[in-house]
């Protein structure tokens, strides 16, 4: 197993380079597709085929087409090349540098002594058995009941998405334009 | 620093690494879209931290399987009776006794330990983190649908979605 | 019944407004969707007032969802300083609210205006849930409802960089709210659990403090671009400059000091004082930052010729204060920072009424246009003298208590230099604020102001609402200063 | 987790070795689709490497004992199918697309 999870893992530092190279925004959309599908194989190695299935479904294919779609709407766009500045290099390292400093206190990768594994007990999988009857999936299990408010509130941050992507995208009919335009009004 | 913890660390090293460059993507790119599609990578990267942190060795995915949640769904209903009496239980229950729930009986019932524990053998993964990004999936997508709406409406406003260019049009203005 | 509405007070809180939006949505009509949000908003305003009162009783009030306990479930957890930041929102958003509707007609096509109230209620319903959550992951999912609907009630602006300026808010709000994420992450890894209360009981000082530190970092660093602190406040004079006056008034007055809170319950409630202040050199830290960023942002604010921005600025000056008061953390010293969060609201959000009624008349929030508008328009210009004045911290007004319990901690403390910093830096307030009063009263009225009308009271009276709140906040205390001071005790670790 | 569930030596073998196959044509199809030169190089490279990530996942939902990971390589491959739809659709159309900005700019007067 070990050497498709280094596999995967080098594939993916691959394609995150290639999307910052690439300057030809149909190539990064669709790399960043792969992108997805690869990140997606990963959680599946480590034991995440829920979000898995989330991710190539919303990461690898709406989003995809959202990108796509929105590139049709908007011209072919390619990236003018421009003399690049240090600033975002140097704020990334040091971002990065202080991300692994964090990690050199972590619990070591799949230690089954890490908090995350024995905090709370009995551990959500065991509550899950006795509070849901034995659902299979204890992921769906906490989805809907532990967690379930923030469900709640997934659902109403798409319902803000898509009022705010009528409100900004709805045209303004001929009739009802501002009564005055910016600039001078005397009433 | 040992090789111990190299090896124990380094996916969150290559997760970070990943982070890092949509991070930088955004913060570089002056291409609108690009800047959406460098936060769309930083976010998913973000994304396997979590789930890289909810992994645990030798387990497996949080899906109890089918012929052992069965047995589990019974062993929850009749807490205080013995091993033994499951195992019955089951037999005249279903018609299809799988012999996972045989076996998982038997071995409880070898321990003498409660029915609720039916399970231990197996090792799950911590199935949190998956329902914290299954939620942070979906506040991505928007994020990402209502960026891109607004890079359409500014396309049509300004003729173009290059950050420089835009702000050279507000400039002459 | 009244029993069982007030043992479901908190998620009322959340639920009246959630709802309403897409009803909003499904009545499809500018006009009922404005009467339903107004009254949905009141609602709202009632049920935290409501709220307070029982946080005054029982100090700490707690509700279950789903009667899952924590650590499994989500937990509502609202104590005196979440009730006083959630009253204070609810009740800024409603009369923001009664304000709208004239200023709603003129600046956004009325194809728009159902979902603009819904947006509007959406936001609302995200800060809120902000402020009553006692689940860290939770308050990142509202801080996502609450910055995307502001995204989109940002670009609504008359002009085309009002996109542009939500376009990049939002680059720099998601960068935020990822590393946010991040740190979320980076404490569940150490403690296991989402539970505020809990991850303060569990979180190990003593081993491994470089992830908790590191999550802490990159927590500040996010909710500091929410809260718009100096050198990460890029995006706000834009975004308030260019969105429509309403949402100006209503995300200035509120979004800000939710991040505020958020971050307050941070430092408090999950790292703990010792630990943010005496590890790490937090305060100092917070001090130069909120120092730098008060003087920078107050000059900036002295060359802007659009009031609007003006007044930005002036924002950005002014989130320094309560970060300078959070940061002594003394008692004196954190009810400071709270009651200027109160104070602040109410006198940036009336500020912010008074351009919107200039923008509605005189068509521009450009200072040149408002030349001489105070002859013609005597009753807003007066407004803005008296915001002007509390915005400054002369007595008698609500600026004058926080800027005053400010004092006092420093003088406390022993930090002389910041006490004179402080008064120097009220000069730069005088400075900006007399500029406008001078262009208003004293020169030649512009051809727009020449011949412009008192603004419409509909829109005076919110105005002068939360204009004379300010007044009477300076005058009477027990309800703004009494009320942070016990939230201040309890935060750090008292009874009152 | 049951032992006939898990393959057995022989078997753990081949599924290492089709993985190994699979992987080094990812790479292939990965060099091929960052260096194109031509666009239907990288659409082709594309579209194999996503139909390579299906027979990953199957082949790893193999290795680990737990074939209901299936229905994910399904869905994998349904979604490469409709990103490649996507893709080739605006390939074909790009001229489509200037007549659309063209129409939204002539809104404004």
């Amino acid at each position: 197993m070990n050497f498709i999870v280094f596999a995967i893992l080098a594939l993916l530092a691959i394609t995150a380079v290639a999307i910052a190279k690439l300057r030809e925004l149909w190539a990064v959309i669709m790399f960043t597709g792969i992108y997805s599908f690869l990140s997606a194989s990963w959680m599946i190695i480590l034991d995440a085929p829920d979000v898995a299935f989330t991710e190539a479904a919303v990461g690898a294919g709406i989003s995809t087409v959202l990108m796509l779609s929105t590139m049709a709407l908007t011209g072919k766009a390619e990236e003018i090349p421009r003399k690049k500045s240090l600033v975002p290099l140097f704020v990334v390292i040091v971002t990065g540098a202080t991300l692994v400093y964090g990690t050199l206190d972590m619990p070591h990768f799949g230690s089954p002594d890490a908090p995350v594994q024995v905090y709370p007990d009995p551990s959500f999988v065991k509550r899950s058995e006795a509070d849901m009857h034995g659902l299979p999936n204890v992921v769906t299990a906490l989805l809907a009941s532990y967690r379930g408010y923030d469900t709640l509130g997934e659902t109403t941050v798409v319902l803000t998405a898509g009022i705010a992507v009528l409100l900004i995208l709805r045209r303004n009919d001929e009739k009802d334009e501002p009564t005055q335009l910016a600039g001078n009004k005397t009433p | 620093m040992t090789f111990e913890s190299i090896a124990g660390l380094y996916n969150y090293w290559v997760v970070i690494f990943l982070m890092m460059t949509g991070f930088y993507i955004v913060l570089a790119r002056k291409n609108l879209i690009k800047s959406v599609i460098g936060l769309n990578i930083f976010q998913t990267s973000v994304f396997l931290l979590y789930i890289t942190m909810g992994k645990v060795e030798h387990g497996t995915a949080p899906i109890v399987p089918p012929a052992i949640a069965e047995q589990q769904s019974h062993a929850s209903h009749g807490v205080g009776e013995n091993a033994h009496a499951a195992i019955e239980h089951a037999d005249e229950a279903h018609e299809v006794v799988h012999e996972v729930a045989h076996e998982v009986a038997l071995t409880v019932a070898d321990h003498g330990g409660e029915l609720a524990h039916a399970s231990t053998e197996i090792i799950y993964s911590n199935p949190l983190p998956s329902v914290l990004m299954l939620t942070a999936i979906v506040v991505g997508i928007a994020t990402t649908a209502l960026a891109l709406a607004l890079v359409v409406r500014i396309r049509e406003d300004y003729g173009t979605v290059d950050e420089e260019l835009i702000l050279e049009l507000d400039r002459g203005e | 019944m009244i029993d069982a509405i007030f043992a479901h007070l908190p998620i009322l809180l959340i639920v009246l407004p959630l709802m309403a939006a897409p009803c909003c949505v499904l009545v499809g009509n500018g006009r009922a969707a404005y009467l339903l949000a107004l009254v949905v908003s009141f609602a709202a305003f009632a049920c935290s007032v409501a709220m307070l009162g029982e946080t005054l009783q029982h100090h700490v009030v707690r509700y279950e969802l789903g009667n899952w306990s924590p650590p499994y479930g989500i937990e509502y957890r609202v104590d005196i300083f979440s009730g006083f930041v959630m009253a204070f929102v609810s009740g800024i958003g409603a009369i923001v609210l009664v304000y709208a509707p004239l200023s709603v007609r003129d600046e956004i096509p009325a194809s728009k205006h159902y979902l603009f109230y819904a947006t509007y209620l959406l936001c609302m319903t995200g800060l809120l849930g902000m402020c009553v959550t006692g689940d860290l992951f939770n308050v990142f999912v509202f801080l996502e409802i609450s910055s995307l609907s502001s995204y989109a009630l940002i670009s609504l602006g008359r002009t085309r960089r009002a996109p542009l300026a939500a376009f990049q808010y939002l680059i720099l709000g998601s960068i935020g709210a990822t590393f946010i994420l991040i740190g979320i992450g980076l404490l569940y890894q150490m403690t296991g659990t989402l539970n505020m209360a809990d991850i303060a009981a569990r979180v190990p000082h003593e081993h491994g403090p470089r992830t908790v530190l590191v999550a802490f970092a990159f927590l500040t660093v996010g909710l500091c671009v929410k809260m718009a602190v100096f050198p990460l406040h890029t995006w706000l004079p834009n975004a308030y400059t260019y969105a429509p006056s309403v949402v100006t008034c209503f995300i200035a007055a509120t979004a800000t000091k939710v991040s505020v809170y958020a971050f307050v319950r941070l430092i408090f409630g999950i790292i703990t004082p010792g630990f943010a202040f005496d590890v790490l050199p937090l305060d100092t830290e917070l001090m130069l930052f909120s120092l730098v960023g008060i003087f920078i942002a107050s000059i900036a604010a002295i060359y802007q010729n659009n009031v609007k921005r003006l007044l930005a600025y002036s924002s950005v000056a002014q989130i320094g204060y309560m970060l300078l008061g959070i940061s002594m953390a003394t008692p004196t010293g954190l009810s400071a920072g709270i009651v200027h969060m109160f104070n602040h609201a109410l006198i940036k959000g009336g500020l912010f009424m008074v351009a919107g009624c200039f923008a509605l008349r005189l068509g521009s929030v450009q200072l040149s246009d408002w030349k001489g508008a105070g002859r013609t328009m005597p009753l807003t210009a007066i407004a803005w003298a008296i915001g002007g004045l509390a915005l400054i911290g002369v007595p008698m007004t609500a600026g004058f208590i926080s800027k005053w319990l400010l004092l006092t901690s420093a003088f406390e403390t022993g930090r002389w230099p910041i006490a004179v910093l402080m008064l120097v830096s009220s000069l730069l307030a005088v400075v900006y604020v007399w500029k406008v009063v001078e262009t208003l009263f004293f020169s030649e009225p512009s051809e727009a102001a020449a011949g412009a009308t008192e603004a419409p009271l509909r829109m005076l009276i919110p105005t002068y609402l939360l204009i004379g709140a300010t007044l009477l906040f300076g005058v009477w205390t027990p309800y703004s200063a009494g009320i942070a001071r016990q939230a201040a005790i309890v935060l750090l670790g008292g009874t009152p | 987790m049951s032992p006939d569930l898990l393959p057995n030596a022989l078997t753990t073998g081949i599924l290492m070795a089709t993985s190994f196959a699979v992987l080094l044509t990812m790479i292939l199809a990965l060099v091929r689709a960052t260096l194109g030169p031509t666009v239907f190089d990288r659409v082709l490279a594309l579209n194999m490497f996503g139909t390579k990530t299906v027979l990953l996942i199957s082949v790893v939902s193999f290795v680990t004992g737990r074939s209901d990971f299936l229905d994910l390589a399904l869905l994998y491959s349904l979604m490469n199918f409709i990103g490649i739809v996507a893709l080739l659709r605006f390939t074909q159309y790009n001229s489509f697309s200037d007549s659309v900005t063209s129409s939204g700019e002539s809104n404004q007067p």
